[in-house]
């Protein structure tokens, strides 16, 4: 579904360049769930703008469901890293933008919307503006505006950095839920290990900045999964465990 | 601190606040202060310095000219709000629209804007006897200069407005692969609306004045008018009443103006 | 401005003069007197800026920013009718008024024509003021012709594109109105043929000055009209000289100007300059029977009779 | 997509970065074939319609006269350019802080904005001859006049500029403690200088137009007076000369503002 | 050093009021680390906005070293939720602003800012302006300048919730440092349980919303700790599985 093939990304700043990203290849099947944990600057963030088409790689080619990426698509879907709300809107109106973009019905769109707006715990603040909520409020309404468009490829920037672990525990679940209904190919950023092999089939592991492929880690745990009672299931912990290590430790293991 | 009440909105309306409570009332005292205090350092200029009337009336002679012309003032008030009102409108109409050509492509930019600005360049005096001879002494060059003098400062904020929007939402916009249209109406748009203001409220008091200036020429009512007319006959006392109501005319346009903006974007008022 | 305190024998005192409007040939004397050196001879050093119309002139000359200037005296009583302003009129510039109604192709050759008319003219000028004066004086009704104010430099193109039958014009605009009609020719209805009385534009001086420094405002004033003499007895010079001050000058419409203004500048007996109480009482007389004066000034308040001698 | 190459800036300068790259010559081809295509719009215009030469003079005539007077147009339009730069120093020295004060405290805004306005709404064309009579006929009141025109746009843009900092940035100050001085030096002034530049780059304009009107009037010398000094002659390109300069002392102006801009706000092109 | 006394806040919105904060009381010794867990929008950043005099509570009053807090003072610290820096500044002179507001000499609080730069990895960045950071960089250097003042009460917003595992065990080991170092008295919310019971000596766990104090649980265990070895030792383990326990569950548990 996702080819990156030989992916550099090289950033000129009048302080001198950065080089976020350096010949970074990987494949993603169909419906297939990837996690991407790595170091803060690694250029987690900068590999997700460019699957999305947000900006170019210096190097190196990305294709999309068989197509390059020339820009942003709409069966694309990309939930930022910050909310990203528009403040004139409420709650309610900024879940619904994409489905006004991608001009779908409004009561549909309303029905949808509610629906996801629950899910996430924030019945009754449907009619409030961004600026009234909390910040890991604005966050899961980021979240529901990303899950609203049901796109084919997901891709998420560090969507649960905001909430607690239980409201995270139920995102998880429901996350799961979706990805399995709707069968949508998810790109994953997270900081945390937990959350990486409970919902991830594989977990790539960057290296710190340049970020270079450093490790993939498949996740062989049927599903659905959660930290409820088999999280702490022998296989998942001894993955927790591994990407720990790899995560803690600097020098380089290549695959 | 035992009652509920309202937190300080997360804007710095620290000051702001404590003035709001002591009451309605209070409001609009400074203004009236502030007015009282204009109008007798005026006084006071004309009493100590003996200024003669040609030079600068006294307040009282004017208040005067104010009550026993009151009703050809209020007549040719009305005139020049008209075509104000109109103008602005028409300014607004085509001055938006071309703040969005202008945003749209650097290209467009850079070939309209200096046509734009020479435009703007030609003093507006000089320009009203011209659009009399092209277009006779009806209503229309008025209302027409009144647009040429208010379209260019909506355009400049409409358009440093509309280029200015966030990073992450017109990221947003992109992201979902929003065509030009949408990205104007759902994001560049509103996020302009504040900017547009300060655009508009310039424009309004430019307007009046640009009414007034068409009226110097090939009118025969208006405020503009009675100020030529009364100039010709060194009526200073009528003159200066009709600058005080044009005064009034651009401070009312002014602050209703601020109005529609505050009834258009409460939320400007926070984030 | 200048006093007569600032007294310097090598460059006279500085004064400065105000003309009627701008610097068209009808207001060239002025540079005449200066270049000839009729001012350094009466011990003068003159700055002369571009007048802005007759009340405009007043007031400077009231507020002490000029001392001396030109301005229509019917527009100096209508003016001193409402705001009286410390502003003396000395010597009469024009001996009849140049003011009038012009039109294209002789449109409107006689009074009669005048009626049902649109008329553009500058708000306040004198051609709309003493119009009612005209009208009863020429027997038709003032009100079956409409005025319309416009600015003065925008009548030319209302008369040309014919917005307008006809424009409220001097005399002397004669040339330049041709010139900028593309070479049509323009037809005057002068007020004098009607109105003998009626002076055109008269030199005013500061009331204060005229206390206190008498003997300046007569040499001035001596020195000017002999400037004015001189430029209608030999146009083209006159107009090289206002050429020399204002390079925009058209030379030809400048000398035009001068040649149309002799007539009315020498009077009938070469009396150039002089001001008469008489004939300024019967004007005032003329303007307030129009019914537009606020109250009725007194000659005495308007001018001094005694500067210009026969 | 082989050679390193910068990625677009966070903004959306998608479609400018194309124009950007296609090479510095192709920058200045847009705005000289919009000029060129309003002189051949003129031409058109003249020599379609007759149009006489009193009324609209060709591109042709005026050219003519622009170079034939090349000398004494230069002369005064260093003069304009004199008159209009020291006003608009004077307007933003005198504006800027009034911004200040007018943002500090409701009360003082309620105050201090409506006799701002009523000063504004006074046509300046009316203004000139009075500041001719209470200041002379030398560059004073000319400048003063400049100031006029364009400290208004600079107060309301600064104004607007310094209310409207991000909320977060304000509370950053406020947790600091920061005193006045140093919320306004380190947080709203540099937040408010994109839209204090909006402000400018209006005034320029304005500014431009205000040393014209006050030359209108007891001038000498300067762009307006040769417009005005034309009419004695009829000469209808000199006067187009005069006012095409005008517009071109306008754009240039306007963009070494912008230029200013660009190089005091280089993050404001970002976030 | 810290005294909150039945604390209630209330927000009136158009949408209507929302309960945030409903009787809270709570002490804070001097020189205690204190951290606060709780559900998003249970009103954690409330808490922390009252205490540094950002906004006034509804009812209830607030000390700090004795004296009722009516607006920000200098001798209190916040790092906000997001990093909110000055776009027009580079890293360094973001760091160094507080320093510039208190009137420290200029070399000092150069020298000082590097020091805390390197501290959190970011050597080589200070020139950068902050649209060049990713979101994790952007979090360090807002937590540099809130360190940089080395104010007697540090209020802390979620200060690691967008880092890395080791970036954040890293800053966790420094925090500890620093706070001993300077005695500082510390209120810190996270997400994190493992966070929580790491850095600080007592942990409060805020109900939902309306956020009322629902336990305090004690943390006795010698310092420095670290996730690295005694991380796992035994007595952390139970109290890091009674804070998820008190967490996960959403009936009432009032102490
Ligand atoms: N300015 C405001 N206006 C209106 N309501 C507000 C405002 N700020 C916060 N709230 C409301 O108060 C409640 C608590 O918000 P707060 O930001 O304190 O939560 P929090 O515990 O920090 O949550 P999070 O973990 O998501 O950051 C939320 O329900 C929120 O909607
Ligand atoms: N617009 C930009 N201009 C210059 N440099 C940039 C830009 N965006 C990112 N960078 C640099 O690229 C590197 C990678 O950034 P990126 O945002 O991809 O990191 P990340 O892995 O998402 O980090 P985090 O976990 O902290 O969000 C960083 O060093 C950053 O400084
Ligand atoms: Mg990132
Ligand atoms: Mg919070």
């Amino acid at each position: 579904m996702i080819g990156i093939r030989n992916v550099s990304q090289v950033y000129r700043t009048r302080a001198g360049d950065v080089e976020a990203l350096r010949e970074v290849s990987l494949d993603v099947a169909d419906g297939e769930f990837v996690a991407i944990v790595g170091r803060s600057g690694c250029g987690k963030s900068s590999l997700l703008r460019l699957v999305a088409g947000l900006q170019t790689a210096t190097s190196g080619e990305i294709t999309v469901a068989g197509t390059p990426i020339r820009g942003p698509r709409q069966d694309i879907g990309f939930m930022f890293q910050r909310p990203a709300l528009l403040p004139w809107r409420s709650v309610i109106d900024n879940v619904m933008l994409p489905l006004e973009v991608f001009k779908v019905d409004r009561r549909v769109a309303r029905t949808r919307a509610h629906e996801l707006l629950d899910l996430v715990g924030l019945n009754g603040f449907d009619k409030r503006l961004p600026h009234e909520l909390s910040g890991g409020m604005q966050q899961r309404v980021s979240l529901c505006r990303a899950l609203i468009q049901q796109p084919r490829v997901l891709l998420m920037d560090e969507p649960f950095s905001a909430l607690d672990a239980l409201t995270r525990a139920d995102l998880t679940v429901e996350l799961q839920r979706l990805q399995m209904k709707h069968a949508s190919t998810v790109l994953f950023v997270t900081h945390s290990v937990d959350e990486a092999v409970l919902l991830a089939d594989r977990v790539v592991v960057l290296s710190p900045r340049p970020g270079r492929l450093r490790q993939i880690v498949e996740v062989d745990v049927a599903r659905p999964r959660s930290l409820g009672h088999d999280g702490h299931s022998a296989a998942l912990g001894e993955l927790r465990a591994r990407l720990h290590d790899l995560l803690m430790t600097t020098e380089e293991v290549t695959r | 601190m035992s009652v509920t009440q309202a937190p300080p909105a997360r804007r710095d309306t620290a000051g702001r606040d404590t003035v709001r409570r002591i009451g309605q009332w209070s409001q609009h005292l400074p203004p009236v202060l502030g007015l009282a205090a204009a109008v007798a350092l005026w006084w006071a200029v004309t009493v100590v310095f003996e200024v003669e009337s040609f030079i600068l009336p006294s307040p009282l002679q004017v208040a005067q000219t104010l009550v026993e012309d009151a009703d050809y003032l209020w007549d040719n008030t009305l005139v020049t709000l008209w075509e104000t009102l109109l103008g602005f409108l028409l300014a607004i109409v085509v001055g938006v629209p071309l703040a969005l050509v202008v945003t749209a492509s650097r290209m467009l930019e850079r070939t309209v804007y200096p046509l734009l600005l020479m435009l703007n360049a030609v003093p507006k005096v000089a320009v009203a006897p011209l659009l009399v001879v092209w277009m006779g002494f009806g209503q229309f060059p008025k209302v027409f200069l009144v647009f040429l003098v208010c379209f260019f400062p909506i355009v400049i904020s409409t358009a440093a407005g509309l280029s200015s929007t966030q990073a992450d939402l017109v990221e947003l916009g992109r992201s979902l692969k929003m065509n030009w249209w949408q990205t104007f109406r759902m994001i560049r748009m509103p996020a302009a609306v504040p900017q547009l203001f300060v655009g508009l409220k310039l424009a309004i008091t430019l307007a009046v004045i640009g009414a007034v200036i068409a009226e110097f020429v090939g009118a025969t009512e208006g405020l503009g008018y009675v100020i030529v007319a009364s100039g010709a006959s060194a009526d200073t006392a009528l003159a200066f009443a009709a600058m005080i109501l044009l005064g009034v005319l651009s401070v009312v346009l002014f602050y209703l103006t601020a109005a529609v903006e505050r009834f258009f974007v409460p939320w400007a008022d926070r984030s | 401005g200048g006093s007569s305190a600032a007294e310097d024998a090598a460059d006279g005192t500085s004064v400065t003069y105000l003309t009627s409007f701008g610097t068209f040939g009808r207001d060239s004397y002025v540079y005449v007197a200066l270049e000839k050196g009729y001012f350094r001879e009466a011990g003068l050093d003159v700055t002369v800026k571009p007048g802005t119309g007759t009340v405009d002139v007043m007031k400077l000359i009231g507020s002490g920013q000029a001392d001396y200037g030109t301005g229509d005296l019917s527009g100096v009583i209508t003016t001193m009718a409402n705001e009286p302003i410390p502003v003396r009129a000395v010597a009469a510039i024009h001996q009849r008024s140049m003011a009038g109604i012009a039109s294209l192709d002789k449109a409107i050759d006689s009074p009669e024509k005048l009626a049902g008319t649109t008329i553009a003219d500058s708000s306040g000028s004198t051609n709309m003021i003493i119009f009612p004066a005209y009208a009863t004086a020429a027997g038709i009704d003032p009100a079956t012709v409409t005025f319309v104010p416009s600015s003065p430099q925008s009548l030319p193109q209302l008369l040309a594109a014919g917005s307008v039958d006809a424009i409220g014009q001097f005399a002397a605009g004669k040339p330049l109105l041709e010139k900028a009609a593309g070479g049509k020719s323009v037809t005057m209805l002068p007020y004098a043929d009607k109105l003998p009385d009626l002076y055109g534009n008269g030199l005013l001086v500061s009331a204060a000055k005229l206390d206190s420094d008498r003997e300046e405002v007569e040499k001035f004033t001596e020195a000017l009209v002999k400037g004015l003499v001189y430029a209608v007895e030999h146009p083209e010079e006159a107009a090289q000289l206002l050429k020399k001050h204002d390079r925009t000058a058209d030379e030809t419409v400048a000398a035009a100007e001068l040649t149309e203004m002799r007539p009315y500048v020498l009077g009938d007996g070469g009396s150039a300059g002089t001001l008469d109480r008489a004939r300024m009482e019967r004007m005032i007389t003329l303007l307030a029977g129009t019914g537009t004066l606020k109250s009725t000034p007194s000659a005495d308040d308007l001018g001094a009779y005694d500067i210009t001698t026969p």
